[in-house]
């Protein structure tokens, strides 16, 4: 299966009903397609409105409505849209459930880094660094390496996005909880052992003796 | 036969409570946002409930304390409260005779930073920088920072149990509508309690308000009172 | 003819068209009567509308629609409503043209207090440290002595509404504009005399060699 | 013939100008706050003609650079820009290209950030205490202060000489209204700016936009562009 099917599939357990969320641009956003049938959540978008789906047919589209990339996207009924102070205010002010956001690297402090990598990539912070310090749970969901090279390690080599520890890591191959105590692995996708996570994983996880299987969609 | 559907099957929370149940969530001593300007924008059955249930203690967070047979001004003559943060007492000699007495601990806040105090509350910002109240007895005992060279008092967040808004309209989810300066504080406030009370004068359904016509967002919105039944409050 | 209308209608000359104004609740209110024709003033209340004007008719009343001491009132054609944040926002910002309050002391200084007796009247202070604070010109519109001991002194004896010196003060018998230099004797009444002002003010007053009469309404 | 009365007859200001004139009282140099995300909500037409008179080291406060060919991202390409204050440029490689070569400042900011140092900047407030970017770099340089034991950066207002807003709907007095996501940093930037250029999709008779539903109120709004003729811009 696809990895990215693997991981949003998995975030989407996370969310429950009438829960306000975001979802970052990319992998993120395929969350949305994974929600358990009867579980109703808000997506937020942070350029401004509450309550975004995609749109119904080609051809409706509406110009003045787009996610936080620029592309087209629908709105249900009931939803509110509002300026960016509001939209952030949402934010910081924790009154979002959850954020599912992509990363480039999560170290054993549960630290985040997701948007520069400093004489390469500086497309800007955008609103992750609100995102991570305000939401109620912060999901990261990434793949566990790039090109080969781990992405979950010691400590952060990129600069933070937030201080604040991240709640829960999924990838292809596991879900890990950033604790106090440190990394600690919850679940290892099936057909992977924890063997695997492990050497693919340069932080110290801790491997409680009850790793559950992680349920994937169908 | 009335047609009411559990709108909530399953998965969704019910929001829809009478006026006696949501007075009842309330309990003494709680610290209590309610909206309105002079009891316009106040929530008048939620208030009179309150007075009704003999609620006692109370920290009441508004602009003022309207007129004693009015909005929060019920709750004073009542003697539910023992703090009031509010910009203005004045209209309410009640109040003023309480303040006095020692009975009601009454804390004086300029408008322009209550407002900015709640909305920091419900943003998640640290405080609010204002020029307003440098060199007044506002200033007293409080922190102040200079940026640029200009002086500003720190005015701490404000925060509350629950958030009892009045609104015009509200839809199935919760969404909420304002009229004119009945709007005030409640926007504001609805951002920033833990458990938040809407009581609209219509209830209509989802979609009739639309998007950009929603001021207070759904999810904002934890309770909405129910309609008063003919026999009913 | 009545003192507070010698005051209102020499008020309403300060204001010009386009202006966005607040008129304190009281004798400012009375200002909105005075305006020259053709002059078209917004009044802002800062409970939260742009466009006030009185009820067109008795039994128009709106009940969601009062003036900022409760009373009802109307709203022009174009008229905008909003919430405490932003009204103030307009207030604190500069976005007001001109604010119009009363006063219980005007000092040397240009200090005004107005907002409360200690141990006799603790109103609050409702709108008005902000007003004062914010607005671009503060117009004090107040009787000039009260029970016969005069309210420009040389230093408040109240506790100040704000540090911010008042741009005029129009009372029933002069026109009086706070400097750095001290206070300046612009205008007085018609049959009132520089030596009857001077002698109704405790506060000390440059008179400069050509004090106007005031314009009243006719 | 056109039937268009003179509406500001003795006493009212003009609002009305064309394109053209209104990006002509623009100067070179000049701080510029332009309203949009990803080009939704940005004033389009001001753009195109401030790049084609070919305007110079202007600094632009906006949410983000859009793409090349589209919104703040024409007058990246045009090196219309001296700096930029933003919270993303990413989509746009034109910006990145000459952020590297040393062409233009960019100055990145948190979204919710920028959104309140502009909210700041037009509400008279000295500064926003948010814990975001604590522990970061964007913490570098920068004042903080601890409210209760919290930790908080010190974020400076910010203001601009003109805001060029995007709104759905202008009434003949310059009342605002927008549309969906298009709201974004429009409204804010009308109160932080010396001189506020609105450029409305359509425009109404005055009275047509309830006084509940105006988020932008025309004292704030010194020109609204003209509609296009079929003959001009």
């Amino acid at each position: 299966m696809d990895d990215k099917i693997v991981i949003a599939s998995r975030v989407a357990l996370e969310l429950a009903p009438g829960e306000l969320v975001n979802l970052g641009i990319g992998l993120p956003t395929l969350v949305a397609n994974y929600l358990p049938p009867g579980v109703e959540v808000f997506f937020q978008s942070e350029n401004g409105l509450i309550g975004v789906q995609p749109v119904p047919e080609i051809g409706l589209e509406d110009e003045f409505l787009t996610d936080a990339g620029g592309s087209p996207v629908g709105a249900v009924p009931g939803a509110c849209a509002f300026d960016s102070a509001f939209s952030f205010g949402l934010i910081r002010g924790g009154h979002l459930s959850a954020t599912v956001l992509g990363g480039l690297e999560v170290d054993e402090e549960g630290h985040l880094a997701n948007w520069m990598v400093p004489g390469k990539m500086v497309p800007g912070m955008g609103g992750a660094m609100d995102l991570v310090t305000g939401a109620k749970r912060v999901i990261v969901a990434m793949t566990h390496t790039a090109k080969g090279a781990p992405k979950i390690i010691p400590k952060c080599t990129l600069p933070l996005t937030s201080v604040r520890r991240v709640d829960l890591v999924v990838t292809e191959l596991a879900v890990i909880a950033p604790t106090p105590e440190g990394l600690v692995l919850r679940e290892i996708a099936p057909g992977v052992s924890v063997e695997q996570v492990v050497k693919m994983t340069a932080a110290r996880l801790i491997v409680p003796a009850d790793v559950a299987q992680m349920p994937v969609a169908a | 036969m009335a047609i009411v559907a559990a709108l909530t099957a399953g998965t969704r929370p019910q929001k829809a409570v009478s006026v006696e149940k949501a007075a009842e969530m309330i309990p003494d001593g709680a610290v209590l946002m309610i909206g309105g300007f002079m009891g316009v924008g106040s929530p008048h059955r939620l208030i009179a409930e309150l007075v009704r249930q003999g609620r006692k203690d109370l920290t009441v967070i508004c602009n003022d304390t309207s007129r004693p047979d009015n909005g929060v001004g019920l709750l004073v003559v009542a003697r539910a409260l023992r703090k009031v943060v509010a910009s203005h007492i004045g209209t309410n000699p009640e109040t003023q005779k309480q303040m006095i007495a020692g009975d009601i601990e009454v804390e004086l806040v300029p408008q322009g930073t209550l407002a900015e105090q709640v909305r920091a509350g419900g943003y998640g910002l640290g405080g609010v920088l204002t020029p307003t109240g440098i060199g007044t007895p506002v200033e007293d005992g409080k922190q102040t920072i200079v940026v640029d060279g200009k002086t500003f008092l720190v005015e701490k967040p404000l925060r509350a149990d629950f958030a009892l808004v009045a609104a015009k309209r509200a839809d199935y989810r919760g969404n909420l509508e304002y009229e004119m300066t009945a709007r005030n504080f409640n926007p504001l406030m609805a951002m920033a309690a833990e458990t938040v009370i809407a009581e609209p004068v219509e209830i209509v359904p989802t979609g009739v308000i639309a998007p950009d016509h929603v001021v207070t967002p759904h999810v904002l919105v934890d309770y909405i009172i129910q309609r008063s039944r003919p026999n009913g409050r």
